[in-house]
């Protein structure tokens, strides 16, 4: 299996943007051809563009040879768009990564976007209704909020998990996020009064507990690792990567507050990377809700099951703690465009790993970082490690 | 300028890719069968004759052992409260129904996501006993039928 | 039985969804200076100042070299029809402009598809002369501009 | 590069089904099983859906880990959906085809579904014009008919191609359609009389020149080659892949009558499977319209450019001719779901070369087949060469 090198990444800025689908695109696109040396448009073999659903957000299909066109990218390798809801940019990564592993290609580039925006936000809120399945959880009024909602519910009910715990994963991203200028909220901070206090959304979930509706766009170039110094002096690599799923209907869930799908992907990636959860210095989860980046520390093995809640609260996360989560600032605080959020995940690693981040939130030394998206009903956990050298 | 004026709808009827409930008559979906039960009052599903699988939502094979020789069972019309919540969250064509209590009942080992009726969320605890209610859904051209479940009285 | 009923909307607005035509404002797209120049009855684009391309659609970054150091400029308001063809496939929305005349017309090099006015199928051949129309698009709550050709009078 | 095996094939009825999105998954799913020995569903490891457009013609998303669960499928290494409209099926297959040869996994199911027929067809019609760039080319009304119209005029204008030609293309697709039980259009036989003065769709496109809507389902399970023989004695092999994608608006596009895209998808495709265009003794184009096909024959090498007319008049695209074009009926005569196409293809050549079809349309001898998909506003070519040995 051939090595695969990140050389390159473009970033926009997040938020209720003034933009479209394709202005998202063009912007990502150009900032990432910005970033490299020696690589024009047509140059790239092949384009993966990962967003979860443009036919309703945006009424466009075939989207990846829209994309590739507003980019004046002619792939002769392989074009495709993946979806998997909010893990689509992943999924993205993942089929470059394994086409270039595999030697079908050898330079590529991945685009993630979404926009969510809609001049009818109840519109909108219909198409996060059919993320879960439509036909029989999403008709009964079940979109994200109110079903991790019930995750949190559980998770208080069997592991004791706290309110209070809930929202420091919101003080602590929202720290990270206040200083990040490409955030979706920058320039504020929270503390853990004001998230609990904040506007019910889905009780016990409050405003500040959940991710915000986003525009944005993220883009990689990805190559062949002996490739890699034609185009930079600090590429970083992709060590593995895990993926599991189990049911996506709530009945086929192996229950609402122990996500299996994230051991069973964790424990793949680590053993497709050669590391143990002890390696990692650094990792993006995916914090869509408060609640989620708890669990998620209990299951990536950052701690014991049902001690998430207290892994934040002794600042186990934070700088200086056992693994930093989310120093860009989590999904919570640079707001969730779908397709875009796994490639702002990779891209904060890369540019923690060329000390290419404020000093606020630098991780020095970081060696090994992770990338976590679950997606649907946390039915679907997706994984991929990477690291500096 | 002098312009010819090209129309556009302003309105339109719901279309099916805005439609939560399921397309539920035999020309559209293969388990028909579910949406006849419900209307007689009756909260069913399938069950694998060859491995004994109970199945929700009702399939069309098993997905446990690929059998497609399967049966319709009822389901008891009790069951208990799993995990609940009152969102606010609501798309488009809810908005009457806001705030909405919104659960996951378990029936016979089953988890069963449904709407919550008659209740409060005051009312609402872990474990409490709860009962079907078979609901109709009017959009003025078809009669659908839906269930929910209410505390048990 | 008796059942509740759960009464779900008969009619909605036009969702973005299934609305054909571009959102114009500043707010929604960074080239809302091409709808502001159609009102005006111009047909423009951008051209890139690095490298002279001329694109087609209007962009914010050129496809060619990456620089967004772009500018409008009109296109000529006539060109040659490279293609065309009667429709009567009609999406939802566009059921009252059937059949449908729809082409391609080379404007300066570039080739812009649109629907043609004023003209039946037997009127059009290809490589005649085709001149610009601007139409305003009404929904019932906003204007938007739309282009159109028709044979050249 | 490790070799990748096709093991196993599930094909449901095409047509105007009485079954939804997901009966569609569960039919083609229990085929594929029944069709292969020693495997279950749990041990699927990777699991791969090719999907164009759920999100609008059934108000369904992340539909990977919905339809897995309808097959009691827990992938445990990769699972994602590929969507590239009217090729989505192909994305997804490639997609396996790459994560097996690079040694990501070993044991792959894809599954290529759509369902088409809606309670209101306009709202279909509505979903088929974004496949093209809907902002700056649907709403001018084009959706595929009218574009595939002008491809066809052009040709006409530059090349001399007839009326009748085209019409030849339907009447030999559906002379192997109409004794295909699977095919929309099975039972019928037409003339070219008949389908030159069915009805205008777009001229000089009339209603048989065009594929129809479609619900189907299909599915394969894919391993890495050294592990075919225990699921099968006569596994088939993939041999090589190519994909293009020149632009997307019109404007972007090489031409009408010149699908560039597709002589470079091709060129690759014989490349890396080390062949040339005589070498093909079947082929399965994507004959979304008469048209298509007669410009595909061209630019995948079978005759010289402009000849493609000729070609289908002498016979050379059917039984006996130079190769056997589209012997399960072709998109024309089966109809064209756009998720499973590329599946129903790759399975004909799975039955072909397996000596599992009916006399009538069986290549005697055939070694070495190719599928090919268009997308959108054909701007997207996308190939693959399967193998008997
Ligand atoms: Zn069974
Ligand atoms: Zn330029």
């Amino acid at each position: 299996m051939r090595r695969v090198a990140v050389v390159g990444v473009g970033h926009t800025k997040f938020g209720k943007r003034d933009a479209g689908w394709r202005d998202l695109v063009q912007e990502a696109g150009k900032l990432a051809f910005d970033n490299v040396d020696n690589l024009e448009p047509k140059d790239i073999e092949s384009f993966f563009v990962g967003a979860a659903q443009p036919e309703r957000f945006a009424f466009l299909t075939h989207v990846a040879p829209l994309a590739a066109e507003m980019l004046g990218i002619t792939p002769r390798k392989i074009i495709a768009r993946t979806e998997l809801a909010c893990a689509s940019g992943q999924a993205a990564i993942r089929y470059a990564y394994a086409a270039i592993a595999a030697g079908l290609t050898d330079i590529a580039m991945v685009v993630g976007v979404e926009k969510m925006f809609m001049p009818d936000m109840l519109e909108a809120q219909s198409n996060m209704t059919c993320v879960l399945d439509r036909e029989w959880d999403g008709v009964n009024g079940l979109s994200a909020p109110p079903f991790f909602a019930m995750c949190a519910q559980r998770h208080m009910y069997e592991y004791g998990t706290t309110r209070e715990q809930m929202a420091m994963v919101r003080v602590k991203n929202q720290k990270f996020a206040s200083k990040n200028e490409l955030a979706q909220f920058y320039g504020k901070e929270f503390t853990v009064d004001q998230v609990v206090n904040s506007k019910p959304v889905s009780m016990p979930l409050c405003l500040l507990d959940c991710s915000g509706i986003t525009d944005g766009g993220a883009a990689m170039i990805l190559v062949e690792a002996s490739l890699a110094r034609q185009f930079t002096d600090t590429p970083i690599y992709i060590l593995g990567t895990g993926q599991a799923s189990i049911g996506n209907l709530i009945n086929g869930l192996p229950g609402l507050a122990n996500w299996d799908a994230c051991r069973i992907a964790a424990e793949e990636a680590y053993r497709s990377a050669r590391i143990t959860p002890d390696d990692v210095d650094i990792a993006e989860t995916h914090d869509c809700f408060t609640i989620s980046e708890i669990i998620e520390y209990e299951e990536l093995g950052f701690c014991k099951k049902g001690e998430g809640g207290k892994f934040v609260e002794e600042g186990q996360s934070d700088i200086g703690g056992k693994v930093v989560v989310n120093t860009r600032g989590g999904l919570l605080g640079m707001g969730h465009p779908l397709g875009a959020t796994a490639l702002s995940q990779a891209i904060e690693l890369f540019w923690q790993f060329r000390g290419e981040v404020p000093k606020y939130r630098y991780v020095d030394g970081a060696e090994i970082g992770i990338t976590h998206n679950l997606s649907g009903s946390a039915s679907v956990h997706s994984i991929m490690i990477y690291g500096r050298g | 300028m002098e312009y010819r004026t090209v129309k556009i709808p302003d309105k339109i009827n719901l279309p099916t890719m805005l439609d939560f409930y399921p397309l539920q008559t035999e020309k559209w979906t293969r388990v028909s069968r579910f949406f006849e039960n419900l209307k007689e009052g009756k909260l069913t599903t399938t069950q694998c004759k060859a491995c004994g699988k109970l199945h929700w939502q009702p399939r069309i094979v098993c997905p446990e052992c690929m059998s497609d020789d399967l049966e319709w069972v009822e389901l008891p019309k009790e069951g208990k409260l799993h995990a609940f919540v009152e969102s606010i969250v609501v798309p488009l064509g809810m908005e009457q129904e806001m705030p909405m209590l919104v659960g996951v009942v378990d029936v016979s080992g089953l988890l069963i996501s449904t709407k919550i009726d008659d209740a409060k969320l005051e009312d609402l605890e872990i474990g409490m006993d709860m009962e079907l209610k078979v609901v109709r859904v009017e959009d003025g051209k078809q009669e659908r039928y839906w269930y929910r479940f209410r505390p048990k009285k």
